[in-house]
């Protein structure tokens, strides 16, 4: 009862028409409305049910944490605590273990190629599409009561702060201060609800620059390539902590994805 | 990229019945470098056809200025719930691609 | 991987080897034509010519919804609706890209004259959407700007 | 549902949620166990890839500081450590203004030090991402300064080319905890390429000055 009132009141929270004052806004309307979206997610629909792996199963049976084969709210509810890993995970983390676990594949042979590009997605990519779909329209929600997630959060914050690598670079270098751009690209303050929000719900989304499916995996990671740091590892820790506290700062938004970016 | 799977949708709207269709496609200008730093040839839908119950309602052509992965909307007259709506493409390259939906 | 070759003419053997090689037009598959010398207009006016629309007369019957700027040249949406009545085509032209016309569109009994599609922009440019009905032709023009953006990631 | 609770959730009000965080309003500051707990998280989940060693993990004096203070160290802090990167900048002597043709294509390019490109020096500086420079370029950032006209108001003095060199070279030695990279120090740019953008600032041919 507690949560489902929280949830209910963060959701009424007001969210600031940010979208409204960018000079791109209708072009951001009318894409999203006009986006080649679905065809990944038909992709993601096929590869979900695909036998796969060494134990020669599909995903239908993996529990995102709604329970085993629930997509309903399953990516709103995320990240999230799960008690059979003793961690918390994204969406993609999620996907990974399920291969792991349901299909038996290996960890090196389910990441060897987790972002793809135009001319050949990812199963991560489509999967994810395919995945958040079934959250259309629900606030989001992701965990915060357990320890672990309290802790995932906290983590997560220290991270969006911590300066460091050859050029000196935190995630808040670019998304700690209004009003700036890279380019011609705005900047959303990421710490802050009024950014976040509007942002985290529109992910996973189709990428018009790289005509792909994009995830938040593979915003981190590239992220971390052009503030140049090494490469994160898919699904770490530190990468679903960032992840994790970027979307506690979104919670409440109703998710309106897989959406479309730039 | 191959020219991949198609996806339709279309639904009763006021007075019409849209249509919305969604094609894999590379749409290939051939101005673009692949990874081996060789241009990539010319690879196009040509022509997009749209059926109801049979009988063709829209004829396109186009170029490929179209955007990669094209989607299209069309509006059919009136239209009923199971009217049987198809789409199909044709490339410069010969290949072609055909979907059908019932309207929704 | 997960892509699909559904359908491919390509494969018929002898029939596929010609058709690849543009020798024939698989006509029979869809009774498809393609105005070349229109899409290889390298201007709006060449290529208006072209689809024997040239002198087209500015119409306010012609609504062109699209965004004021693109933020990325690669998919800029376009919807075009004729609301001159018996319109039996609709043409779509980009005037600054290299070939202008994107798209024709002809409709027959049971379609409404209306498209709606993603086109490709080099730059900033009027697009021209141009209808024919009656045998006449008309026209109306939208600019739409193109910015580019990213920091080369 | 309590009254409390109704009051509550009639003005909206979160208190129901007493285990959700309350967002930030501002860049918090960090502990040194926070630095530390952070580092090692970044040891355990990255991995060297191209030129991108695990090295650049570890924390400089300089990061550390601003970390602690959330960028904004008190003077006495700050001044001592950038008077030692000052220091450490290695001043070529002579003329210190290059072609700013080149620095013009330098400033441009967002390429260099990241694990995708060729290691060595490649042609970039980034320049563009974060100001206003040329003012035919249109597609600019703005995190640092506008530079449109920086040599017009400044002259090209030696004092200034050194100014110049010694900011793009460390920014850090003039403001400790800047957001601008230092790029010479981090061997992202060499002695020429910094003097071409010096002469892209100051020279009164660049477009920057027209």
């Amino acid at each position: 009862m507690r949560a489902v009132t929280c949830g209910v009141m963060l959701a009424l929270a007001p969210s600031p028409a940010l979208a409204q004052q960018s000079p791109y806004a209708e072009y951001q309307r009318m894409t999203a409305e006009n986006a080649p979206t679905e065809l990944f997610e038909l992709e993601g629909e096929e590869i979900w049910k695909k036998r796969q792996g060494p134990k020669n199963v599909s995903l239908e049976r993996c529990d995102l944490g709604e329970g085993p084969g629930v997509l309903k709210g399953a990516y709103a509810h995320l990240p999230r605590y799960f008690a059979d890993a003793d961690r918390v995970m994204d969406l993609e983390a999620r996907l990974l273990h399920c291969m792991m676990s349901l299909q038996g594949r290996s960890r090196e042979e389910a990441t060897k190629r987790v972002f793809g590009n135009a001319d050949r997605g990812s199963e991560m990519e489509v999967l994810s599409a395919y995945v958040a779909r079934h959250s259309n329209g629900m606030p989001l929600r992701p965990g915060i009561r357990h320890p672990k997630e309290r802790a995932s959060y906290e983590l997560g914050q220290k991270i969006f702060f911590h300066r460091a690598g050859p050029w000196d670079f935190s995630c808040a270098s670019c998304h700690g201060e209004e009003g700036k751009r890279i380019r011609m690209s705005e900047l959303p303050v990421l710490y802050k609800p009024e950014f976040a929000r509007p942002l985290m719900a529109t992910w996973p989304a189709y990428r018009v620059s790289s005509s792909k499916i994009v995830t938040l995996q593979w915003r981190m990671n590239d992220c971390y390539r052009q503030m140049r740091m090494p490469e994160p590892d898919f699904g770490s820790e530190t990468t679903v902590a960032l992840i994790h506290f970027m979307t506690v700062t979104a919670r409440g938004e109703s998710y309106r994805g897989p959406a479309i970016k730039r | 990229m191959a020219a991949g799977p198609m996806r339709m949708r279309a639904t009763l709207g006021a007075g019409y019945t849209d249509v919305r269709v969604l094609m894999s496609h590379p749409m290939e200008t051939g101005q673009r470098k692949g990874s081996d730093g060789k241009l990539i040839p010319l690879h196009f839908i040509q022509n997009v056809t749209v059926k109801v119950n049979g009988k063709t309602v829209v004829e396109g052509q186009i170029s490929q200025a179209i955007s990669r992965n094209p989607v299209f909307s069309f509006r059919i007259k009136g239209g009923a719930k199971g009217d049987k709506i198809e789409v199909s493409w044709l490339d410069n390259q010969g290949e072609t691609n055909s979907t059908e939906t019932a309207v929704a | 991987m997960f892509v699909k070759r559904r359908g491919l003419l390509k494969a018929a053997g002898a029939l596929g080897a010609l058709l690849a090689a543009g020798l024939l037009r698989p006509i029979a598959a869809l009774a498809a034509t393609w105005n070349k010398e229109a899409f290889a207009a390298k201007s709006a006016a060449d290529a208006l010519k072209s689809l024997g629309a040239a002198g087209a007369e500015a119409s306010g019957a012609i609504a062109i919804e699209a965004p004021q700027i693109a933020e990325n040249g690669a998919v800029v949406p376009i919807e075009i609706l004729s609301n001159i009545p018996g319109t039996t085509s609709i043409a779509v032209l980009i005037e600054k890209n290299p070939f202008p016309l994107a798209g024709r569109f002809d409709f027959m009994e049971g379609a409404l004259a209306f498209v709606k599609l993603n086109v490709k922009m080099g730059e900033t440019s009027d697009v021209r959407a141009v209808a024919t009905a009656g045998g006449k032709s008309y026209t109306a023009t939208k600019e739409i700007k193109v910015t580019i953006g990213g920091c080369g990631g | 549902m309590s009254r409390a609770l109704k009051v509550a959730s009639a003005f909206g009000l979160l208190a129901a949620c007493a285990t959700a965080p309350t967002p930030l309003t501002e860049q918090p500051k960090a502990t040194p166990r926070d630095l530390e707990e952070v580092t090692a998280t970044l040891k355990r989940d990255f991995h060297a890839r191209g030129q991108a060693t695990m090295s650049r993990v570890e924390l400089d004096n300089v990061q550390r500081i601003c970390n602690l203070h959330a960028d904004n160290p008190p003077r006495e802090v700050a001044q001592p450590l950038e008077e030692a990167q000052l220091k450490a900048i290695p001043f070529p002597s002579g003329s210190l203004m290059g072609d700013w043709k080149r620095g013009e294509r330098i400033a441009q390019s967002g390429r260099g030090s990241m694990w995708s490109d060729k290691p060595g020096v490649q042609e970039g500086g980034s320049c563009y991402n974060c100001h206003q420079i040329s003012p035919k370029v249109a597609a600019f950032g703005t995190i640092g300064p506008s530079l449109a006209g920086f040599g017009k108001l400044r002259g090209s003095s030696p004092e200034m080319q050194r100014y110049a060199y010694g900011r793009i070279y460390n920014s850090k030695a003039y403001n400790l905890c800047s957001q601008m990279p230092r790029l010479g120090h981090a061997g992202t740019l060499n002695e020429q390429q910094i003097k071409d953008l010096v002469a892209l600032l100051l020279d009164p041919a660049s477009p920057v000055n027209q």
